[in-house]
């Protein structure tokens, strides 16, 4: 694979792109319809798509409430035509990395939604051996580089991906997703102003659904508007409309396109809402109140699209099939993770240390806290 | 405030009620609060919210925006906040929603607030309290299952105490506000609905610095701190029922300034230690204990001090494997058998 | 002392300072003279401080290479107009912290010479009391609030600062010197965004000095005009000629007086040159040229202010007096630090701990690492 | 690569030259940054600075920008930056400037470099390299003299190495750089103009979890690591030399994993042990050292384990506080010769 210089001077090119380009229009999110929002965004397959996310979300709240799944549980219900749209407009060998509200991203990059249950059920076949659980899915074939649950601790990440790209002389980019309430972190600021200074194909979209937990976007960003922040690094920023299927799909194509083919990163805020709690232990509604829900509710984005299907000249009773076909992937998936063997408890340290690894551990045993031997050098340690 | 005598319990009646943990941090919040102006909480969710845990859940509606301070998720620019608030003479109270996200604002902790007072020559102070969960459990994961308590513990200038009990919840707390000090208050998610009798005389505190013998025993001393002393607590009854074996539980309460003449005292008289933590043991919390122990009990010990913790791996999802790598009651129970040559 | 509720409801407060105070113009350093750059901020004074700056400093040069002071040691040569200027505009009750290149701040603050070069040369009448040396010099009578080292750190502490002077009712406000290499750092942003979105009377101002370290701002910085990342945060930011004396003490003015009447933060960036290496340990070439050090001297700080002085009738005489006065002060400094005492090993924990914490010690001897009793323990830990 | 027998010296003769720590660490980075096109060098100042400790000299016109790469100030970002670039295989060779500053990116160390084996079941690794001096001297007062070794040591998923000389400095970090998990190099600042004898055929490597045996004694074994063990290695010779007392010096060269082995076999033997090491010792590497010697060596040890170390306070800056406070030779030396009765 050739590599490529990926220190050249850039300097010039980073004006270039800042003084051409401004800030795009605040898509969708103003009421104005987004360039290349066409109608025709709106297919049966998206759909199912959609579907297929919610209904894995719901199921995934009936099975932590039944004790099947366990630990923190993120649901993505309302986000799903940003979400289906980003993973569309990733070409096969772009890298996704998400935070841990991941369940709908990893079944859009198409982890198969056995893989993703057995994961959430905390099996063997889960995508992540049932070793991460639902903050931590991910798809290494698929270019799915996880499912991370602090937060913003994704985004150096992502720029590191990017770099490796470069470094790598691929032509692909990184689609980072993180939440409103990550942009305060520190991490945010360091890691666009790397991809800005060195020019890396990332494109950080934020999924702004109001909130961070309890507190809204107002009451922890001193700047609301999140995709304005992109120009403390002289980078582009723009917003979208995320529940509008097409705006969305648009925006993606074109900064991912444009990541890969100029090498310069973005900033894309999805302006969306999560119906559920923030996790499936938050009723949702000590900071907002049912009304703003039931409003949120209304711009429903899988019932717009069933919509625009409708009047596209799709005939109802295709549409309940897809819901039907969705369904019956998520029981299915269900099925298959409850036979699914839990992980050997021998291989409690499975994968920890790379191969060869047990061989330096191997004199530190003496004077060991109780149980080290048998739960964790037993599992070789990656010998 | 009683410095280093506990509470004369027994003598004069203190009137007590039973309440949780998370009940008893709220009272000594509240009752700082409303005794101290210069008091006020800060961090992610403490208000609007409730919590993320509900400790503060009611003081935003008691005591307002300004003494309950919502803020954004930015550790580290919080918890730096504290620390310039605390150096003016305020008294900021910050919570981080769990220790794993106290990594992110470590600098500001370890290399800010703790130095403040020796490295200006003693002209500033920094009554800052950081409290925090730390511990593992419910399956949070790797990211969000660790006890980096003596990672704090290690830092001169900090003070570091961990409750176990509903009662020293709110003793310590309040002690951890009245000090003069940068403290880091560990606090544990599983401890949280724990119940105790907690004295509700406001002026009753916890002193740091003391550790408390929990449970007097003869057979072995099993040295503990936050959740691990509950498991310790239990696992002893249940030896005590079925194995006719006594063992003296020492919950430290305190990590820095750490108790050493209670933990070897007890051990003196028992002749074997056990440190049981809910982290990592390997230069873990165990590993201080044990370095104290052998020196300080060096011709009482029968045996090595052993250490029990949680298995060295991230901590896995799957339930199966998060059971087998806490520190449960199961490997305490067989640790101290093996230890008294009651199994193998 | 009045508490006020400083947690009111700010957001319209805000957006006003947002739509009516977009970044004021880039004085000075565009060329444009500044708003307020009048030619009577040049006076006998002011040039005599910012001699004593500039003396101290090669002073300490002198004395680091004779032993006498170790550690770090960071020159702020060539930087004076913009820290006289920033000192002058604070008032008595205003508080100060900056970075590790404090020298020039310190005395432009009015702490004592002999305290600074005493605390330089680790003695027991240093500002720190000989623990703190060069990076953590401090006042806390003329707040003066340090002094700190690491790159960044001291941003949350001014935000802390300012939120203590907002609950504790008081009118003051907060000046945080930082470096260009500071705007960076994830504390950066995370300080200014709590200091916009809780409307704390604080300056940050960003000493422009074309590098850190070794690391050019155009290599640092995706946005090099680093007043600009101001508006990530809704914040006022703008950029003055920190080497026009006049231009920086009308800005710091202002955005002081901004900060303590309006509850509003800003950034400020001079744009000025340190002479010296980053320390006394760097040649300071390695990353710039002669000629480019030789082309700054020209726009010297001192220089501008003695040439108006003179243009506005002072006597030649007046100023070399000036000067000798300076070196006069500069001379007795050292003299009194060098007669000063070191500290007294007994004392090496002085001041770790508040008064009453021995007790909370008493029970930790046993098995202490060695010496622990007589170096830190004997020292009374705050007893 | 010879994993766990130490170079064959004096068996085949190997070829060496004498140079710097300093030197053995470039010629260490050259050598792999030649051999392997995914080697890359990131951090402040490590090019056209030449690095802030000149380790780095030379390699950027060497190598050019794309392989040896400045960055801004932001050791979160640029760590994060190594963890993700090292997921796609590459391996970066981070070099913070100081231990100090690994605090601002802690988070991305311990919460994700430590964490991508397991986590995710073993599917991605994390080749990733972090250098930095720890230690303390010069002044440089109480937020730059800091050792925060164990904070990496005690966490599972990293490993973490510590040379003591010059051929250790160049074998650790070639190692280092070719292992397939994170690794973080402890250099220290005293040790940069060490000068030792380094091997100079370009296979050479040292074994990560061998610990070495850095001077032979019976009296007494010192366990240290890093700087500690210069100064161990002098201590010995002199009270050889005053006392006719022999020290063995055991120079851990790795903190996790930890070559208990060698250290227990040389304590079996002496009946004594002082583990010295350059930062705080509570809660520090020694009190692992000595939980474990406790353990291994129960009926072996004639006396506790002793420790020694920065003497816990935020570093002062004064030259007689600082040199009082540092675990120098006459501290040791009187160390040993109590632990002897020798002195008292
Ligand atoms: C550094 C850090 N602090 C706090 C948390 C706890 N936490 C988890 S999710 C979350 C809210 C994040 O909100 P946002 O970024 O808007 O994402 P959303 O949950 O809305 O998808 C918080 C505070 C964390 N995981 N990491
Ligand atoms: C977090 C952190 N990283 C690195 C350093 C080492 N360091 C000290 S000063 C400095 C350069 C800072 O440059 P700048 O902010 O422009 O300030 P200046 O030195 O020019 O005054 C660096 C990298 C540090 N002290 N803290
Ligand atoms: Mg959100
Ligand atoms: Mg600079």
């Amino acid at each position: 694979m050739p590599r490529s210089d990926s220190a050249a001077p850039t300097a010039d090119r980073r004006a270039l792109a800042d003084s051409s380009d401004e800030p795009g229009p605040v898509a969708g999110a103003g009421g104005a319809p987004a360039k290349g929002a066409a109608g025709g965004a709106a297919t049966i397959e998206r759909y199912e798509r959609m579907v297929l996310i919610r209904e894995l979300e719901t199921e995934s709240e009936r099975q932590y409430k039944a004790a099947r799944i366990g630990g923190y549980c993120h649901l993505s219900s309302g986000q799903e035509a940003i979400t289906v749209a980003a993973a569309e407009a990733l070409r096969s060998d772009d890298l996704l990395v998400t935070g841990y509200r991941s369940h709908g991203f990893a079944l859009a990059r198409g982890v198969p939604p056995e893989a993703v249950m057995a994961e959430l059920f905390g099996r063997r076949s889960g995508c992540a051996r049932g070793r991460g659980g639902s903050m931590h899915l991910l798809d290494v074939e698929r270019g799915y580089y996880g499912g991370w649950g602090i937060v913003a601790g994704q985004l150096p990440i992502a720029t590191g991906l990017a770099l490796g790209l470069v470094r790598q002389g691929r032509p692909d980019a990184v689609l980072c997703e993180l939440g409103d309430g990550a942009v305060n972190m520190g991490a945010w600021h360091e890691a666009l102003n790397l991809a800005a200074l060195w020019d890396l194909p990332v494109v950080f979209l934020v999924i702004n659904n109001g909130y961070g937990m309890g507190t809204s976007v107002e009451r922890a960003s001193a700047e609301p508007e999140l995709w304005r922040r992109a120009s403390a690094f002289r980078m582009h920023g723009e917003r979208v409309d995320g529940d509008e299927l097409g705006a969305s799909l648009e925006a993606c194509e074109r900064l991912l396109e444009r990541a890969r083919s100029e090498r310069l990163p973005a900033v894309l805020e999805a302006v969306t809402y999560r119906y559920r709690g923030h996790s499936v232990a938050d009723a949702g509604l000590a900071y907002r109140t049912k009304d703003e829900v039931a409003t949120r509710r209304e711009r429903d984005p899988i019932a717009r699209v069933r919509r625009e299907l409708l009047a596209g000249g799709l005939a109802e009773a295709q549409l309940d099939a897809a819901d039907e076909r969705a369904r019956a992937v998520v029981e299915a998936a269900c099925a298959f993770a409850e036979a699914d063997p839990e992980p050997d408890v021998t291989e409690l340290a499975a994968g920890m240390h790379a191969p060869g690894s047990a061989q330096q551990f191997a004199r530190m045993l003496p004077g060991s806290p109780l149980d080290e031997r048998e739960l964790v050098f037993a599992g070789g340690l990656g010998s | 405030m009683t410095m280093l005598a506990d509470a004369p319990a027994g003598r004069t009646p203190i009137e007590t009620a039973s309440m949780t943990y998370r009940e008893a941090l709220r009272m000594a919040l509240r009752e700082e609060l409303a005794a101290d102006e210069r008091v006020f909480i800060m961090g992610e969710e403490v208000g609007v919210f409730d919590g993320a845990y509900k400790v503060t859940a009611g003081l935003l509606a008691e005591f307002g925006a300004d003494r309950v301070r919502d803020t954004p998720i930015s550790e580290e620019g919080f918890v730096g906040a504290g620390v310039g608030a605390a150096m003016l003479g305020e008294r900021p109270v910050v919570e981080i929603m769990t220790l794993n996200f106290l990594l992110v604002a470590m600098d500001q902790v370890v290399n800010h607030a703790a130095k403040i007072g020796a490295m200006f020559g003693g002209q500033l102070r920094c009554p800052l309290v950081i409290r925090t969960p730390n511990g593992a459990g419910n399956q949070l994961t790797a990211q969000h299952s660790q006890s980096f308590d003596q990672y704090f513990a290690h830092v001169p200038g900090m003070k570091v105490v961990a409750p176990a009990s509903a009662t020293d919840a709110k003793g310590l707390l309040k002690s951890a506000i009245r000090d003069d000090d940068p403290v880091l208050v560990l606090e544990n998610l599983r401890l949280y609905t724990e119940k105790g009798d907690v004295p509700l005389d406001p002026s009753h505190t916890t002193p740091i610095g003391l550790a408390h013998v929990a449970r007097e025993g003869s057979d072995l001393t099993i040295v503990s701190h936050s959740y691990a002393t509950v498991r310790a607590r239990q696992v002893a009854e249940r030896l005590s029922a079925e194995h006719g074996v006594e063992v003296e539980v020492v919950d430290l309460r305190s990590l820095r300034p750490l108790d050493v003449e209670t933990v070897a005292a007890s051990v003196s008289k028992t002749g074997r230690a056990l440190c049981v933590e809910e982290g990592w043991a390997t230069y873990g919390v165990g590993a201080e204990l044990a370095a104290r122990i052998q020196h300080a009990c060096f011709d009482d010990l029968d045996a090595p001090v052993e250490r029990l913790g949680m298995a060295e791996v991230p901590l896995p999802y799957a339930k199966n494997l998060e059971t087998a790598a806490l520190p449960n009651a199961g490997r305490i129970e067989r640790a101290v058998l093996r230890m008294l040559g009651l199994a193998r």
